[in-house]
């Protein structure tokens, strides 16, 4: 099984080289920390900010400069600021290479759903429907199961849609999974974790083809 | 041109029960924290409120959702605040929810006399109910309206008393969006300046948007997240 | 009758203080000159100035700035340039306060022609078709006949139409006339102009109402 | 990143026959007169070119209509061009015209993800000929969609390795809106810096929208109505 911080780990080795990357709140805002070293990758926090540095130190700290999660950030050289309305033009313009988010459920045709509990919690969508219905490289980064043990990698969603069709790979503490055509299709295995774990895990279709391997870091 | 106003509770004069306001900031970075707390002590109730988020409970928007003065919010994310969520499922406070590069496109649509645009964002939702679907290159979009409302308030970095506005890094936000968008255009500055101080090549929000102006006191610019490395 | 620059004499007298407006070239460029002295008027230049000044001396020319007529032209303390998009979100929001325009053609209900002669003259409408489906206090200023002395204040357009039903005011050689729901309604005469000669050139509906003031300026 | 080329030549690798360009400027003001001189020496032709002008016979995109290299122009204004009006009359030239906002509006859109919205402008002409009509709060409007581009052209006064640009004073104009627009975007700027060196909160075009930069030269920046006091 893998921990947050390896989940983290395993999505950063999707990064590429001059990619913009918008990570979401959670899991996904952990991917900053495993960046390759000597590699170019470019932060966009949707609130306005292009290029979006560490953590300030206690003198740094500035009240006006934060990420999408209204945590204290820093710039870095080339960072550049703007409105909100830029801000999503980028986003639903597809400038963004790569986009990871969190979720409450997937489907096996890619459909996610993060922004509501009917009658429980009531939050909002923020961003995340923007990027969902925009981005072209979508990776969702949740725990396998919820706190009850039961599945979150559904047939279909019971909550509230964020967007349809949307979600190209998913990582969790089990696996990970391309969404293709034919349903979830199982690529990597925690060090660990067999199988039949991730079969009994996942209520939508799954797709187990030859020898899965380990995931590597 | 005369949009100078001494203060806060000058400058929300003519918001009455009832009406329609826009909110700059983002969390609370770059919110209006004078025109706030006029509204506040101002008493006016039954506001319809468009912004991003809803304040804290004893900060920003969240005062006035303290005193009762909001009938209906307007936001895409409003997850920090208690006081909002019992308001919201007693059943006192309406709430619509909508992504937020729509919001802001919908006050930028406001801004530029365009009265209705698609995006893609929110096709399939809950958030598409009701509103128009349309399939441009074979791709699934919904029609959203420009917002309708009778004040934006704005807080800017600086401004000059013609109304040209600059921002702050993140505190920009829904500002220049909101400046645009109102009727009346009220912007609070932490510094203002006579006309010609700021650079004609860097102004973030033209004064022509602008009707009243002021600078602003006792800014407690709080932080939701102190992260520090 | 009125010289070019009584014209805008005229017109300069609905200017008030505070307002924003947009000159179009020709006739409307020669407004700016006749501001009353301490009247605060901001020129809005569509190409992406708000407070254009005065032509610059031959030191002071920047090819980098000019004005919607291409005319180089200086900025004036509290001027500020913005993009095209931002320049037309000004317009069609309504901001300007006063639009002043050429004209080829004008019918007694306000429609404007002024972009295209067809098969002869095709320059294009440039920013005039936005200014006229947008501002709410627009006034033409032009000569109320053409060069064969035949009217251009029409019951029909015969050009194409560049906006519907937006002509609130228009100053001409011979009179002042506003667009009411009756037609071309005669406010005042220039000097030496009687009413049957503004009828004779006048083919759109003329309401003639009482004693007609002349021209003052 | 690797934004950076050497020159306009290496710029323009990739623009091909048939293609459709986006061109910054008004006027003479602001063209990217780097690119626009190597696409004359490249010989593409049959292109369809968005640009508020057309150049004049000897400058600008009147170049490239010299050699006949476009189809069709979507402009706002083509009056000070001979060639061009002996070209369209002649039955050679296709040409669109649009109301400026309009332009710069489905400039803008593209670089948005909006794939259409509504404007008054133009209602009742022939720019609405085949157009949606439709009717919000009691007034016409009509449908606009987003240009779809190969290439957007754009020159700035600053920009640094990254793709960061400053544009200056009027020079501005078209070139952001063009510069979020096209499939691939290409900016020459007269002064390219590194990274850090340009302000973050005054930058107009973010470098995320850029995919090509290079230091120009030789710009003769050439003036249409030298008008002096």
């Amino acid at each position: 099984m893998l921990t947050k911080q390896q989940i983290a780990q395993r999505i950063a080795k999707e990064l590429k080289d001059g990619y913009y990357v918008n990570l979401g709140i959670g899991i996904p805002t952990l991917v900053a920390n495993y960046v390759p070293a000597g590699m170019d990758v470019t932060l966009q926090s949707e609130n306005g900010l292009l290029g979006m540095g560490p953590f300030p130190t206690e003198e740094e700290i500035d009240a006006d400069l934060i990420n999408a999660g209204k945590q204290t950030v820093t710039t870095l050289p080339g960072s550049v600021f703007f409105d909100s309305a830029i801000s999503f033009a980028m986003i639903r313009s597809g400038r963004v290479d790569l986009t990871v988010l969190g979720a409450m459920e997937v489907n096996d045709k890619g459909d996610i759903a993060n922004w509501k509990i009917p009658g429980k919690m009531v939050k909002g969508m923020g961003g995340a429907m923007d990027l969902v219905a925009s981005a072209q490289n979508i990776i969702v980064a949740m725990q396998h199961t919820n706190r009850a043990g039961q599945s979150k990698l559904l047939k279909e969603l019971g909550l509230p849609v964020t967007g349809l069709e949307c979600v190209k790979k998913v990582v969790t503490n089990l696996c990970v999974m391309d969404i293709t055509d034919r349903g979830f299709e199982l690529k990597e295995l925690a060090p660990g974790v067999s199988v039949k774990e991730v079969q009994d895990a996942t209520l939508g279709r799954l797709i187990v083809q030859g020898d899965i391997p380990d995931i590597s870091f | 041109m005369n949009k100078v106003v001494n203060n806060a509770e000058e400058a929300i004069q003519g918001i009455s029960d009832g009406m329609t306001l826009m909110l700059g900031g983002f969390g609370l970075c770059g919110i209006p924290e004078n025109n706030i707390r006029a509204l506040v002590n101002s008493g006016v109730k039954n506001l319809t409120c468009i912004s991003n988020n809803a304040g804290v409970d004893d900060f920003g928007i969240g005062l006035m959702l303290q005193g009762k003065q909001v009938r209906k919010m307007i936001s895409s994310y409003v997850g920090e605040n208690a006081e909002f969520e019992r308001q919201l499922l007693s059943g006192e406070l309406e709430v619509e929810l909508l992504p937020q590069g729509t919001l802001a496109e919908r006050c930028r649509a406001a801004g530029a006399g365009i009265p209705a645009f698609y995006t893609p964002a929110g096709y399939g939702t809950e958030v598409a109910e009701g509103k128009e679907v349309r399939e441009f290159g074979g791709k699934k979009y919904i029609m959203e309206e420009a917002f309708q409302s009778d004040f934006a308030i704005v807080k800017a970095w600086k401004g000059d008393t013609d109304g040209n506005l600059i921002f702050k890094a993140t505190a920009r936000n829904f500002n220049p969006l909101m400046a645009m968008a109102g009727k009346v255009t009220i912007a609070e500055v932490e510094e203002l300046v006579q006309p010609g101080e700021l650079d004609p090549n860097f102004i973030h929000t033209p004064s022509i948007f602008v009707n009243r102006i002021f600078q602003g006191v006792d800014y407690e610019k709080r932080i939701e997240q102190r992260t520090v490395k």
